[in-house]
C-alpha cells in the first residue's frame, strides 16, 4: 500500500507555517476541498505554480513546506500514474478492490486529519481565552516559609549530580543540507516535447538514458509520467524484461509527429 | 439557630478557603481543601463555586477559577490589557497549528507514542514533540509495555491549565469534530479513482462509504 | 453627575488594581501603578486603602497589605492556623526533576544568572528560581558588572545542610558526560535522518517561553 511503510516520513518544522499547506493531507484536503476537484483532475503543473506563488507570498523558501510539498508530489505523481496505466481489458477484481481499499484507507486518513485540524483550532480557542488570565504566583508568605518541608529531603548529591547531567547535556545538533532544494520547474508537457524531439532519432532509448544527468526525483518521475503519456497516445511502445530493469522506450513506425497532442497542461 | 451556627461555619471555611488559595501557587484540589477542612468535598466545592460567583457578582478584578484539577486564583481575563502592561514580557507565545494539531493528537488520544502520532499527522513529529514537551505541554506517562517499549505520551497539569481547563475530560468531545456527510462526500467525490466507471462507484462507494465509517475517528475514552 | 462618572471610573481602575495585585509576585509600589493607570500616585492609593477596607468589613480571608514599600495581597493573619496546615499537610513534599534540574544548574555553574540558566533550561525559570530562592535553597549572591547587572545566583547554606555536605566543592564532579540514553537516540534519529531533515533546535529554544507551567517545582499530584 503506498501510504504503509514504505512511505516515507517527512519531518515537520515547528516554528514553520504557511497557511497553506501543513502536512501531506492537510495539503490533499486543500485540493479536495477548496478547490474542489477531483484528485485526478488536478494538474500536476497548476500544484507546482500554486506552491511557487505561495512560497514568493512567504517571501522566502520554507525549506519544511518544500519537502512536504515534494512528499505531497509524489504521492500525486503515484496516483496519477495509476490513472494513466491503461486498463486492462481482462478485470482484475482483487486490483480494483485494492484500489478501493486504498480510497477508503485514505479517505479515512483524510477524515482523521481534518477531526484533529478542527479539534486543534478548538484548542486555540481554549488556549487563547485561558491566556487573558494570569494566575496568582505569588506563594508562601515569609511567615510560613520556615514550616514548609524541606523540597530536598531525599535528594541525595549524586541525585542533584545526575540531574546536573541530564540539564547540561549537550544538545543534538543536526546538520541541514539544503542544496537538493530548488524549486520545482518540471511539467510532464515539457518533458513530453524534449522526448518527441529525442526518440524518434534514436529508435529505441532506454529509460535510464532518458533520465540521465538526473537526480531530482520529481524530475525522474515526470519523465516517466511523460512516457506514458507517450505510450497513452500510441506513439512509443514500452518494454521491460527484467522486474526493475530498465524500461526501453521504442518509438513507434508509422507514429505522424503531426498527430501528437502536446499538452499544455498535463491533466493526467 | 441552628442556621446561623451553619452559616458561621461556612463563613469560617470561605475565609479559610481564600487564604489557602493564596499562598498556593498550583491549583489546590477540593479533596485536598475538603480533607484540611474535615469536611465532604461536595461541600468544598460548594463554598468555592459560590465564591466565585460572588467575586463575579462584586465585579472584581480577579476570579477564582477551577483549573487543572483546583482552584486557584487568577486575573479576571477582562483585565488582561491592564496585567499585559504589568507584565511587560508576553508570557504566553503561540503554538504553530502543526504543533496544535498534534497537541490535538496526544490530548484526544492519550496514552499515544511517538510513531502513531506520526501516523496520524503523516510527517515525523519529533521536533514539535519535544517541543510540546518543553514548553511543558505534555510529557511522557508510561511506557508501551509491547515490543520496543514506546515512550507513550499524555498532556500534562500544565495543558490543563493553558487550556483553562480542570480535566481532560472537559474538553470538547472529539466527535464533535467529526467531518459531516456532506464533507465526507465532498472527500469520497475528490478521491474517485476511477470517475469513469460510474457504476462500480455508485456501487463500491456506498460501501466505501459504511468501511469509512469505521475509520472515522472516535473519541475512544468514551 | 460629575460624580458617578467618576465613581465609574474608580471602579474600572479598582478593577485594574485587583488584577495587577493578585498576579504579582512581589509588593507593587504604588507609584508603579499610577504610572500604568496615567493617574496620580494619591488616588491609587486612596483607591487601595479603601479596597483594604472593603476586604476587611467583607470578612474575607485575605487582605491587602502595604508592605515593601507597595502593596500586596496575603493571607489574612486570623487564618494563619489554617494555613499552616496547608503547608504542613497539603504541601508537596518533592522538587520536580525540572526543578532539580535548575536547582542542580545553579549548583554547579554559579555564579549564574536567570537567563542564563533559562538559556540552558530551554524553557522560563522564573517561577522555578523564585521556589527555589524562596525555600532558601539559592540566593543572589553579586551582581553581573555587565551590562544590565543580572543578578547571579548561588547555592545558599541551607542548600549546603539539606545536601548534609560542607561545601560546594564537596558536590560530585559531573565527570565526563555520559549521554543519556534519550540523547543517544536522539542522535541516532539525527544521523540516521535523511539529509533533509529540518530540525530548528534552536528555534524550539527560542519558542520555550511560557513553559514555565511545566516547571512548577511541586508536586500536587501525590
Amino acid at each position: 500500500m503506498w501510504w504503509g511503510p514504505r512511505r516515507r516520513v517527512w519531518p515537520v518544522s515547528v516554528t514553520v507555517s504557511t497557511p497553506v499547506y501543513e502536512g501531506p493531507f492537510d495539503l490533499l484536503l486543500n485540493l479536495i476541498l477548496r478547490e474542489e476537484v477531483e484528485l485526478y483532475e488536478v494538474s500536476l503543473s497548476s500544484i507546482v505554480d500554486a506552491y511557487l506563488a505561495e512560497l514568493e507570498n512567504l517571501g522566502a523558501c520554507d525549506l519544511e513546506v518544500t519537502t512536504e510539498f515534494l512528499l505531497i508530489a509524489a504521492i500525486l505523481l503515484e496516483l496519477k500514474t495509476r490513472r494513466l496505466l491503461p486498463t486492462d481489458d481482462r478485470f482484475d477484481v482483487d486490483d480494483e478492490f485494492g484500489l478501493w481499499e486504498e480510497r477508503d484507507l485514505l479517505l479515512a486518513r483524510l477524515l482523521e486529519c481534518k477531526t484533529f485540524k478542527d479539534a486543534a483550532i478548538q484548542l486555540r480557542r481554549l488556549a487563547a481565552d485561558a491566556s487573558l488570565s494570569w494566575p496568582r504566583r505569588a506563594g508562601l508568605e515569609d511567615a510560613f516559609l520556615h514550616l514548609a518541608p524541606d523540597l530536598l529531603a531525599g535528594v541525595s548529591p549524586v541525585d542533584l549530580r545526575d540531574a546536573g547531567r541530564r540539564a547540561l547535556a549537550p544538545k543534538p545538533v543536526f546538520h541541514i543540507d539544503t542544496e537538493h532544494i530548488a524549486p520545482i520547474r518540471v511539467s510532464v508537457a515539457d518533458a513530453v516535447r524534449d522526448m518527441v524531439a529525442e526518440i524518434p532519432h534514436e529508435g529505441t532509448v532506454t529509460f535510464k538514458s532518458l533520465t540521465v544527468g538526473m537526480t531530482d526525483r520529481i524530475a525522474i518521475v515526470v519523465r516517466f509520467l511523460a512516457v506514458l503519456e507517450l505510450f497513452k497516445q500510441g506513439l512509443v511502445e514500452i518494454d521491460q524484461v527484467d522486474t526493475f530493469g530498465d524500461i526501453h522506450v521504442s518509438w513507434l513506425t508509422g507514429a505522424d509527429l503531426a498527430d501528437i497532442d502536446l499538452i499544455d497542461v498535463y491533466e493526467g | 439557630m441552628g442556621d446561623e451556627a451553619v452559616i458561621g461555619e461556612d463563613d469560617d471555611i470561605r475565609r479559610a478557603i481564600e487564604a489557602i488559595l493564596m499562598v498556593s501557587i498550583d491549583p489546590v484540589a477540593p479533596n485536598l481543601l475538603a480533607q484540611l477542612m474535615e469536611m465532604p468535598t461536595r461541600k468544598v466545592e460548594a463554598i468555592c463555586s459560590s465564591l466565585a460567583d460572588e467575586y463575579e457578582a462584586e465585579g472584581r478584578g480577579f476570579v477564582l477559577l477551577r483549573v487543572g484539577g483546583g482552584y486557584r486564583f487568577q486575573s479576571h481575563p477582562a483585565q488582561a490589557a491592564w496585567v499585559e502592561r504589568f507584565v511587560l514580557e508576553g508570557q504566553h507565545s503561540r503554538l504553530t497549528s502543526a504543533a496544535l494539531e498534534t497537541l490535538a493528537i496526544v490530548a484526544y488520544k492519550q496514552p499515544i507514542s511517538r510513531n502513531q502520532v506520526s501516523a496520524i499527522r503523516g510527517v515525523d513529529v519529533d521536533t514539535v514533540i519535544r517541543t510540546l514537551q518543553q514548553r511543558g505541554y505534555i510529557e511522557v506517562v508510561s511506557t508501551d509495555p509491547g515490543p520496543g517499549n514506546a515512550l507513550m505520551f499524555g498532556t500534562s497539569q500544565g495543558f490543563l491549565e493553558s487550556m483553562g481547563i480542570d480535566k481532560v475530560s472537559d474538553l470538547p468531545s472529539l466527535g464533535d469534530f467529526v467531518p459531516g456527510p456532506e464533507l465526507v462526500e465532498a472527500l469520497e467525490r475528490g478521491l474517485l479513482a476511477e470517475p469513469d466507471v460510474v457504476e462500480l462507484e455508485a456501487e463500491v462507494g456506498g460501501e466505501a462509504e459504511g468501511g469509512s465509517d469505521a475509520e472515522v475517528p472516535v473519541d475512544d475514552r468514551t
